[in-house]
């Protein structure tokens, strides 16, 4: 038997266990009460970040990746998951990041979604972080597909839980992109499948090389790579494709607004970063023109987002519009086709999962000052009456800007490293530093506004809003989580790099 | 009668052949029929609204859709021949399931058993996506009644049942049994004969609706309601999940699983494969039942 | 090319249907229309999937007359099991995306969303 | 029988097209359940009988009786014109 096989400890069940566990705990919410499900959830979720922090720890210590049989029979005839260090570092996160958000949006839930309706929220929530966490650690296309489809399936209600007529418009649009791209993702698999034979990850790896080696099906190998990008760039709102997150992140409520951006997007990068080196092997992927592609609508993402998040005149929506450019910086990095691009991409993915969540509750708090409102105008001097939440703000516009000790500034530089030895060195630098401009030109301009002096707040009264524990507690572990990320940042990339290695 | 050429104007410009099909009452307005081509110029002229962002997406969507079907149509021609037995995609997966299928699920339909047996965790998926599609239709037109309304719907129940057709009451006292009983053979003999759970569920499911159509609400609420339906697909589902946990866990670890496989081609045989079945048959009958009782009604 | 297209019609008619399906969904205004798009997007995938696994000559993967399989017997059973996945996440997305046009229909009047868009930016400025 | 498949293949094709381009409602929609019946002849000559009965279940019935509910329903609502009721 493969080495890889083997299971001889019991930590290597854990992701497993906290698939199917978040599974069926999110079953169950349908079942119970909203403060019940509310219960659950937050008891699984805090299960899943210990369990996942432990194969973490047992990953590092092992070194090496290992692979887990769903069922009685090997690869390739049955499903399973593989589990290294990338893995299991992403599932932490995700974990931390989902009870982070849940609990800084807890009270605008509660606010939001009808009572009789609060249960389907946690249940909704615990589903999608099933299908987040399976997205990860699947290693077979078909299961991801499935995935796919619960992930949109669950990204889609909770944004429409909110009971409002624009987030039903807002849900219409996103489940109408996101449908068109999962079109284009399975055809990609159903091709794969025909040239292949397989739909196990690694196997189709084999074969994919060995027919480029051998120059067969070179067109449709091109055009899989390319359904695929296309696919999972509508879904993760790449440049051209991103018109439907301005309105599902901006109109939702702050929870679902933290975990969309923060997570969902997240999980089909990875998914991506997955394919790049599991599925076509990087060599293949170098040799087509797709990396090319991603690299352009990656510069023209972090541009023409940080110019629109400029133009709006509303909070939720320019926090949204910077999600846009920053999706930008990690397509960049994955456009640039080495290793080095890669690991920053990767950690670009893990200092926005703990940034934007941060910025969207926030965000959040800030809009209770105003009455609900989401419009700079009526936010004016709305930091000083909540100060805990202006710090956090600031706190996330400082790492989203690139100051240094923040995890922004960590990506940046990487970013730039890695552009260096290769020929795309010069547009890469200009667009890192266009768009750092930018992203100044709306950040300080909108902290100069919270935190302007008005007639009815020239005096700091409150610390923070009493009644909302849960947001004083989430706010600050999600400061000390952004200033770890900038501090420690030498070692999650050496983490990055230790998973990145046993991709290849 | 209407004269040919109005018949093709209607056709063209997409409003019905009133006079010849439609009666009067649903002649007023047609809000939820699509504006034709003509319709849709004449308002855009009359609203004055620059439209020219809008019109160069759609030119953009357009070309770009005809570039990825005319690569897709160009890969096909290129892909390997279609029914030939030496294509990749038989290969020894396809090998191994055919040879090895019956003494490892015990299925004689190979593909039950590669649905609910080999590749059982994509399928666990499957049915939890029909779950939450399910709760996603409860949260958006799930609403309790008012004792007004609900006094409202008896009253028109009771008008209703007076005009309830005799035809099809009678055919759906026939009908009914008998679609419920194929469905109930299709789910149990999912793992010998074509069909399974989803589509005996979904049959199952048809015959709820069509007893529902016929004998109206009240009838039907006397063994199917809300709580029924929550009980039946979570104890279902959970059974799923915690069954194939099992079979997981010991699969992965390598510890030999207690489920007897039984003789195969008996109908009492392949392991875990008829439970499951039943368990998905069984969510899935709800749940088509739920969507149709949500969407006619707005509850279940 | 062209011998090869007619040699894989089936792939080639869901190409089709694909393409339209998927135009339908990105382009039509109507709401319900751009489900049906829908529908034939997915449909015309399981057809493509479907025809990967016919072998010509052979039978349905079902033991027929023999109690132990031959192989050269049966057609391959791997995308009938995932196109049967498929139907059934494909029917979930129809009722998901019903439900949402019945609710849009409530509060907007009219299935056109276009029309919809347009009318809640109108009341977003008025604000 | 070769033919005959080439015959059906085609009709799912003009029915594709035909939905794109009519306006009625509900002509698409009854097109869209003949397409699907259609689609179910087809999988019995793929050899594919567990998709064909699934597809005459789903996608002619389950499918088509949601769509039509949904006609009524929204016809229905703008007879009765309580498009403002809350819920």
């Amino acid at each position: 038997m493969d080495k890889y096989y083997v299971i001889n400890d019991i930590v290597q069940n854990f992701p497993f266990i906290s698939i199917i566990l978040s599974l069926f705990t999110g079953i169950l919410c349908a079942a119970v009460k909203p403060k019940k499900a509310m219960g659950i959830c937050f008891f699984n979720l805090i299960v899943c970040f210990v369990l996942s922090l432990m194969t973490l720890i047992y990953c590092i210590n092992n070194g090496d990746y290992y692979v887990y049989m769903m069922g009685h029979f090997p690869a390739p005839f049955g499903n399973e998951i593989r589990v290294g260090v990338l893995e299991a570092l992403m599932a932490t996160a995700f974990a931390l990041v989902m009870l982070l958000s849940l609990l800084g949006g807890l009270k605008h839930i509660f606010h939001d979604v009808l009572p009789e309706k609060q249960n389907y929220y946690f249940l909704m929530m615990e589903l999608l972080y099933t299908s987040l966490i399976a997205l990860i650690y699947t290693n077979d296309l078909f299961t991801a597909y499935v995935f796919v489809e619960i992930n949109t399936l669950t990204a889609c209600a909770i944004v429409m839980l909110k009971h409002s007529k624009e987030t039903l418009v807002a849900t219409a649009r996103y489940l109408m992109m996101s449908l068109l791209g999962s079109g284009l993702i399975m055809i990609g698999i159903s091709i794969l499948y025909d040239i292949t034979g397989h739909l196990l990850m690694s196997n189709i790896k084999e074969s994919v090389v060995a027919l480029a080696g051998a120059g067969q099906y070179r067109l449709p190998i091109e055009v899989v790579i390319c359904l695929f990008a296309i696919g999972l760039g509508i879904k993760s709102a790449l440049y051209p494709f991103h018109s439907w997150l301005p309105d599902a992140h901006g109109s939702s409520t702050s929870g679902s607004s933290a975990v969309l951006s923060g997570l969902v997007l997240k999980a089909y990068i990875i998914l991506l970063i997955k394919m790049v080196y599991r599925v076509f092997s990087i060599e293949v992927i170098r040799g087509s023109k797709v990396l090319d592609i991603l690299f352009v609508l990656g510069v023209l993402a972090m541009t023409i987002g940080s110019i629109k998040a400029i133009n709006s005149r509303d909070l939720k929506r320019m926090i949204a519009y910077s999600s846009v450019a920053q999706i930008g910086y990690i397509y960049l990095g994955i456009g640039l086709g080495n290793d080095a691009g890669m690991i920053a991409a990767c950690f670009q993915i893990l200092v926005h999962a703990f940034t934007k969540p941060m910025l969207f509750n926030t965000a959040g708090a800030f809009m209770d000052e105003a009455h609900g409102s989401r419009k700079f105008k009526d936010l004016v001097g709305a930091a000083r009456k909540n100060l805990w939440a202006g710090i956090g703000f600031a706190v996330g516009a400082f790492s989203m800007i690139g100051i240094p000790l923040f995890g922004g500034f960590v990506v940046k530089y990487n970013l730039a490293l890695a552009a260096l030895p290769t020929n795309r060195a010069v547009l890469a630098l200009i667009a890192l530093v266009i768009s750092t401009v930018l992203n100044a030109i709306y950040y300080v301009p909108a902290l100069m506004v919270l935190f302007k002096k008005t007639s009815t707040s020239s005096k700091i009264k409150v610390f923070a809003d009493k009644n909302d524990v849960p947001f004083i507690f989430s706010n600050g572990v999600f400061i000390i989580c952004n200033f770890v990320l900038g501090i420690m940042s030498p070692f999650f990339i050496t983490l990055i790099t230790m998973g990145l290695n046993k991709f290849a | 009668m209407s004269s040919f050429k109005e018949v093709i104007n209607s056709f063209v410009e997409g409003t019905p052949n009133t006079d010849t099909v439609i009666n009067v009452k649903e002649k007023r307005t047609y809000k939820h029929h699509e504006k034709s081509l003509t319709e849709r110029l004449t308002s855009m002229i009359e609203k004055g609204e620059s439209k020219g962002a809008r019109n160069a997406y759609t030119v953009i969507a357009v070309i770009m859709a005809i570039v990825i079907i005319g690569c897709l149509i160009y890969t096909v021609s290129s892909l390997p021949p279609f029914g030939n037995p030496s294509n990749p995609a038989n290969n020894e997966v396809v090998r191994k399931y055919i040879m090895d299928g019956i003494a490892d699920t015990g299925a004689i339909n190979f593909v039950a058993g590669m649905i609910l047996d080999y590749r059982a965790f994509d399928t666990l998926g499957e049915s939890t996506v029909l779950f939450i599609a399910a709760s996603a239709v409860i949260i958006l037109l799930f609403r309790k009644k008012t004792s007004a309304e609900e006094k409202a719907a008896d009253i028109e129940e009771k008008i209703y049942e007076d005009k309830h057709d005799v035809i099809l009451r009678h055919g759906a006292l026939i009908l009914v049994p008998f679609t419920l009983i194929f469905g109930i053979y299709v789910i149990l003999n999912g793992h010998l004969s074509p069909g399974g759970g989803f589509s005996g569920g979904t049959i199952m499911g048809a015959a709820l609706i069509l007893y529902n159509l016929a004998f109206g609400d009240k009838s039907t609420k006397k063994f199917f309601n809300f709580k029924v339906y929550k009980v039946i697909t979570i104890i279902a589902l959970s059974f799923y999940a915690i069954s194939k946990t099992y079979s997981f866990y010991t699969g992965a670890n390598h510890i030999h699983s207690i489920i007897p496989k039984g003789i195969p081609g008996n109908l009492l045989s392949s392991g875990l494969i008829l439970p499951l079945n039943i368990c998905v048959g069984i969510v899935v009958a709800c749940t088509m039942f739920g969507f149709y009782s949500l969407f006619d009604r707005e509850e279940i | 090319m062209f011998s090869g297209l007619i040699n894989n019609f089936y792939e080639t008619a869901a190409i089709i249907v694909f393409g339209i399906g998927f135009v339908t969904l990105l382009l039509n205004r109507n709401i319900i229309k751009k489900i049906i798009g829908f529908n034939f997007m997915d449909t015309a995938i399981y057809l493509f999937l479907a025809s990967k696994g016919y072998i010509s000559g052979r039978m349905a993967p079902i033991l027929y007359n023999e109690t132990t399989p031959t192989l050269t017997k049966y057609i391959n059973p791997v995308p009938a099991g995932l196109v049967l996945t498929g139907i059934v996440v494909s029917v979930s997305f129809t009722a998901f995306f019903l439900a949402i046009a019945v609710r849009l229909y409530r509060e907007y009047n009219t299935l056109d969303l276009h029309e919809i868009v347009s009318m809640m930016n109108k009341e977003e400025n008025e604000e | 029988m070769i033919y005959i498949q080439y015959l059906l293949v085609a009709f799912l094709v003009i029915c594709a097209l035909s939905v794109c381009i009519t306006n009625n409602l509900l002509v698409s929609l009854i097109i869209f359940t003949a397409y699907s019946l259609v689609m179910s002849v087809i999988w019995l000559f793929l050899e594919s009988p567990d998709l064909a009965i699934t597809e005459a279940a789903v996608g002619a019935g389950i499918t088509s009786i949601l769509f039509f509910i949904t006609l009524v329903k929204v016809n229905k609502m703008n007879e009765g014109d309580n498009s403002n009721e809350q819920f």
